[in-house]
């Protein structure tokens, strides 16, 4: 890349920056900016790196308990789990590199996030991928489906940490613009937590990892940039990643990290050099000096622009302590890695980067960092969708439920998890397929409940009751295994941030975030904010992912969505209220989506689950399963397969079936035990003022039977709920 | 006719398969060995006479299916 | 009963495989890395984890196949020493040439990780007494390339001298192999080598323990 | 030097790669598409001059490394 003798308004705004602030730019510098620190300035004031849109509003979420050991800030955010035992974890997204490239645009996403959680001195433990495709008959989809797929396998599967859930949506709105959100979850000694802070002057700063090349420049610009038809055409640098490097990496690190010559480290990751440096001296107080005819190269003749906004994958930077250069370097040559020292902190406050014997660039560090731009963008709300539609009530129930769980946003997701290795470590209890997945704390009776959640439809007919939802369903999904849900992650995928209704149901959507985690104890310690996610200037169904962890005291006394024996009870704890508004039955079945989101009472989420639980801890209940997507019918549905069991269900005076069975009320679950149990919990609950009812029981017969509708052979349900998938996929199909 | 297609990665893309390998090779002995970059070679047998023609419909295989022009290259090679 | 596992770089189910060894005998066993010369001589058995070691790239397990440590191992496999070869371990012996046949990719093309049934076929081994003859256990598979290939003289030998222990239980082939070959062992008996993962199930929460008879049958034979 | 090595599967052994491939071709409107075989292109860097040389250690890394000779074949091409 030749470096243009003149910053033009042109290259101005091809580097993503306005008039205004090029001006501040400017005005900060003193002078006109050379072209590295123009470069360095347009992706550390990208949307990417300073959330310049969204700062003002994040600082709505709740972000503290005495559990909570890090809150966001940090690459990831670190809770307590007792024992001297702390869980690690973020989500991110990797959305545009996948639509443009899905096998290694998702492969780099969980590379990414994983160096995220082990630059903090976590191992990590369990992968969570939450994704969203276009709708299925789409022509880009299906490839997409497979690459994305393919890729986080490819390189989950490669680190030997087992990939455990996700979730897998098809709409429309994803058409031209999917989502590849994935979640890293790790663990560390609490006394042993590594940060970014890079203080002192004079300490080493050292380089580590793979190469340096000229991939991905400009990617954390592109991930901010509303995509157009031609984007394609463009051809921007795709990372391709290395996941047996990145095996070595995390290795190499965890041997540095065993010893204490570690002073801060942090990954290169989005914006490579520029945001780890400048992001270290930042939190540090203090100032970096780099050179880079240190930096190791993979390519000849790269510029110092190339260098400091190179995305090459599988790098960490690191400040040691004085003195210890050599036994890091040792360990690093051990595992193969290159290492070099590329520079030193200062006292100076200030980003200084030499190339050749000139300086290219030097900056304070605080122009990078608080003086990024801060937008109070303006927003308007929009007014919920409302009321509970009508349906046609001559309907078969049996045969809905049949479509219903074979559809592409019920059906099993099995295709999708058998690729990933979900076994490695061994220490899955929980596998893909339940509520929330659970990992073992190895070498404990500890468990980690994981999940990740959002109902984009939901959010899209009222943007803040749906993000409600989405916390209520991970902290419900958290539940229903039996643990105590602790904190989350969030993931906030939106379109363009300067339109103003955009701009609303972000700020709607934080606040439904911040309510719900207020009210569940369920405080924000990490998250991600991906903007821009529009193609042609329709943008995606409002999509904020969450990511939720909780811990399951005992592996032993933990409930699974399986009927485990044949006469259980089966009882429903939650009020059935027959909300049909934006349900999947409405969709599927009647081919629309209107009405209402389901409104979500915290109140009565917390009681009841808290009531779940508690049956839970107490060895009187092993099998559970919260009603979400598709309804109670569905969920009954869900657990007979997986437990190959058969069941019989009547409510007896029922007006309504239709809504009663598809509705998607929140705060419910489905319970199966045994009878003398049933009459006790229904005791309690009577105490404790939990609406409930036994609905129905399990039976020999492979059937799942619903008084006065019919029944229908599991055998039926399951080769509709298996089948969709595989179908899908082997289709014949172009690219 | 047959064809035969080559699909490396372009170059300047990380190639970690090529690397390690060059690595090994290094490693067993082979000092004399450089950079190593790995790529696949696909042979078509083609129901098709005329070279311009076949041509043609390879590139536009590898347009569409063969290769990821975002990261990859192609040649091909027709024979016979 | 002294063990040890092979780790390469990559390798990601030493860990899985060493818990299962300090379970059944007792003490840790060596974790030995690929660049050293030597497995420690007073080992009995020695485990190639699964993995992807050197990132499975070019073939998997064969960079493996000529790191120093395998000198070594093949050298200890020739005096009798006990070899386990799993997963990926199973392809590095075959790419180092103590076991026969070749592992190419799942006839699907995709990684597939699920449980899937196991029917032992010959209980003549230290590494299946413990297992009766054509009982079916479950394993959990987790591969991309364990499609079992050789020729055909090859698995008429195989299968002649009774040195296919494992088959996939009729119908839950994963990945194409011939025969439903699942498992397989050398001519001398010592060196065995499995796509299924016995490791990963030895602990009653993880599913049925079936693998813990693999592993306690080998104390017993070799301790 | 540079060397390029094309390892292939032997005839005989199933390629469900190029099979794949093929029926992939088939269904984009390829009729005109046969038998689809895919292997490796592997290239390598050489620091010898010697063309004989160059392609007797060619010829030992496939051996001990880049082919697996059970199932695959290799061929040698050296340039400049
Ligand atoms: N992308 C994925 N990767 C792995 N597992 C997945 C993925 N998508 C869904 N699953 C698993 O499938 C099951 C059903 O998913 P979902 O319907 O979203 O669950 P819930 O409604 O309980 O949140 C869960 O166990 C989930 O973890
Ligand atoms: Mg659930």
């Amino acid at each position: 890349m030749s470096e243009p003798a003149k910053i033009t308004p042109e290259i101005v705004r091809e580097h993503g920056l306005s008039e205004a602030e090029y001006a501040r730019i400017k005005e900060l510098m003193g002078r006109e900016p050379t072209f590295v620190e123009l470069g360095i300035f347009s992706v550390m004031w990208s949307e990417h790196c300073s959330y310049k849109s969204t700062r003002v509003h994040l600082r709505r979420l709740p972000t503290k308990a005495p559990w909570v050991i890090q809150g966001p800030g940090e690459n990831a955010g670190v809770i307590d789990i007792g024992d001297g035992d702390a869980a690690i974890f973020k989500m991110e997204s990797h959305n545009h590199p996948s639509f443009i490239e899905p096998y290694q645009g998702a492969a780099t996403g969980v590379g990414g996030i994983m160096r995220d959680v082990f630059t903090m001195g976590a191992r990590p433990i369990a992968m969570m991928n939450a994704l969203r495709f276009g709708e299925p008959e789409h022509p880009k989809t299906r490839h997409l489906v497979e690459g994305v797929v393919r890729g986080i396998g490819g390189y989950g599967n490669c680190m030997g940490v087992p990939t455990v859930g996700g979730e897998v949506n098809f709409h429309r709105s994803y058409n031209g613009n999917i989502l590849v959100n994935a979640m890293c979850v790790g663990l560390a000694k609490t006394n042993k937590i590594f940060k970014s802070a890079a203080k002192g002057a004079g300490n080493p700063v050292v380089y580590i990892g793979s190469k340096t090349g000229r991939d991905g420049i400009h990617g954390a610009t592109m991930a901010s940039a509303e995509f157009n038809e031609d984007a394609e055409e463009k051809r921007p640098t795709v990372q391709v990643g290395d996941p047996f490097t990145e095996k070595l990496l995390l290795e190499a690190c965890l041997e540095l990290m065993a010893t204490d010559a570690i002073i801060a480290i942090q990954d290169m990751g989005a914006a490579g050099l520029t945001s780890s440096s400048a992001e270290m001296a930042d939190k540090g107080g203090s100032g970096i000096e780099l050179n880079l005819d240190h930096v190791p190269q993979r390519e000849e003749n790269m510029t110092a622009y190339e260098m400091m906004l190179s995305e090459s994958q599988e790098r960490m930077l690191a400040v040691l302590k004085p003195g210890r250069e050599a036994e890091a370097e040792r360990i690093f040559r051990k595992w193969e890695l290159d290492f070099a020292v590329i520079g030193r902190t200062t006292d100076t406050g200030r980003l200084v980067v030499k190339h050749k014997g000139k300086v290219v660039a030097d900056m304070p560090v605080h122009a990078l960092s608080e003086e990024a731009p801060r937008y109070e963008r303006p927003f308007t709300r929009r007014t919920p969708a409302r009321g509970n539609p009508p349906y046609d009530k001559s309907r078969p129930v049996m045969d809905s439920l049949v479509k219903l769980v074979g559809s592409p946003d019920l059906c099993s997701r099995r295709w999708v998890w058998e690729q990933y290795d979900h076994t490695v470590m061994a220490d899955t209890v929980q596998k893909p397929g339940g509520d929330a997945a659970v990992v073992r704390v190895h070498g404990t009776n500890k468990g980690l409940a994981i999940t990740t959640d959002v109902t984009p439809r939901y959010c899209r007919a009222d943007p803040y009751e749906g993000a409600k939802q989405a916390v209520a369903e991970a902290w419900r999904n958290i539940t229903a295994v039996g643990a105590r849900p602790l904190a989350v992650t969030d993931n906030l995928n939106y379109g363009n941030p300067e339109k103003p209704e955009i701009m609303g149901e972000i700020a709607s959507g934080v606040d439904g975030i911040a309510e719900a985690c207020r009210a569940l104890d369920f405080p924000v310690i990490g998250g991600n904010c991906s903007l821009y996610n529009e193609t042609n200037g329709e943008a995606i169904l409002p999509t904020p992912a969450i990511g939720g962890v909780g811990l399951l005291k005992d592996v032993h006394r933990m409930a699974k969505i399986a009927f485990r024996r044949e006469g259980d009870a089966i009882m429903l704890i939650g009020e059935p209220k027959g909300h049909l508004g934006q349900s999947l039955y409405l969709r599927e079945i009647e081919g629309r989506e209107e009405g209402a989101a389901p409104a979500v009472d915290l109140a009565a989420e917390k009681k009841n689950g808290d009531f779940v639980r508690k049956l839970i801890e107490d060895g009187h209940v092993d099998t559970v399963h919260d009603i979400s997507d598709g309804g109670l019918l569905v969920a009954l549905a869900e657990m007979a397969m997986a437990g190959n069991i058969g069941a019989d269900v009547g409510v007896a005076g029922l007006p309504d079936a239709i809504p009663f069975f598809f509705g998607e009320e929140q705060g419910r679950y489905l319970i199966a035990c045994p009878p003398a149990e049933a009459d006790r919990i229904e005791q309690q609950a009577r105490e404790a003022n939990i609406i409930h009812a036994i609905i129905g029981k399990t039976i020999a017969a492979k059937v799942l039977r619903v008084e006065r509708e019919g029944e229908i052979a599991l055998s039926a349900l399951k080769a509709a709920h298996e089948g969709w998938f595989p179908d899908y996929i082997a289709k014949p199909h172009a690219n | 006719m047959k064809a035969r297609v080559f699909v490396t990665l372009k170059n300047g893309v990380l190639d970690p398969q090529g690397k390690a390998i060059g690595h090994a090779l290094n490693g067993l002995g082979f000092g004399q060995v450089g950079e190593v970059r790995q790529g696949k070679v696909i042979d078509i047998e083609l129901n098709e006479r005329d070279e311009a023609k076949a041509r043609a419909s390879v590139k536009d295989m590898c347009e569409k299916l063969l290769a990821n022009t975002i990261i990859e290259k192609y040649e091909i090679e027709l024979k016979g | 009963m002294k063990t040890a596992v092979i780790v390469f770089p990559a390798s990601n189910r030493d860990r899985d495989a060493a818990v299962v060894l300090e379970q059944v005998t007792g003490q840790k066993p060596y974790m030995v890395w690929h660049a050293d010369s030597e497995v420690p001589s007073d080992v009995s058995l020695i485990v190639i984890p699964g993995g992807f070691s050197y990132g499975d790239y070019l073939r998997c397990g064969a960079m493996a196949a000529q790191s120093r440590i395998m000198r070594d191992v093949k050298a200890k496999a020739e005096k009798g020493v006990a070899v386990l070869g799993i997963c990926n371990g199973f392809q590095v012996l075959t790419e180092s040439g103590l076991l026969p046949g070749a592992l190419m990719r799942n006839a699907d093309l995709k990684f597939v990780s699920r449980d899937v049934g196991v029917v032992v076929e010959e209980t003549q081994s230290a590494f299946t007494r413990r297992y009766n003859k054509g009982e079916r256990v479950v394993y959990p598979v987790a591969h991309g390339e364990g499609n079992y290939y050789a020729d055909p003289e090859t698995i008429a030998r195989l299968e002649g001298e009774g040195r296919v222990l494992f088959r996939y239980a009729p119908g839950e082939n994963p990945n194409g192999s011939v025969n439903d070959i699942a498992g397989i062992l050398n001519e001398k008996r010592n060196v065995m080598g499995l796509m299924p993962h016995p490791e990963c199930a030895c602990d009653p929460l993880l599913g049925a323990p079936d693998g813990l008879p693999m592993f306690q049958g080998l104390v017993e034979a070799l301790g």
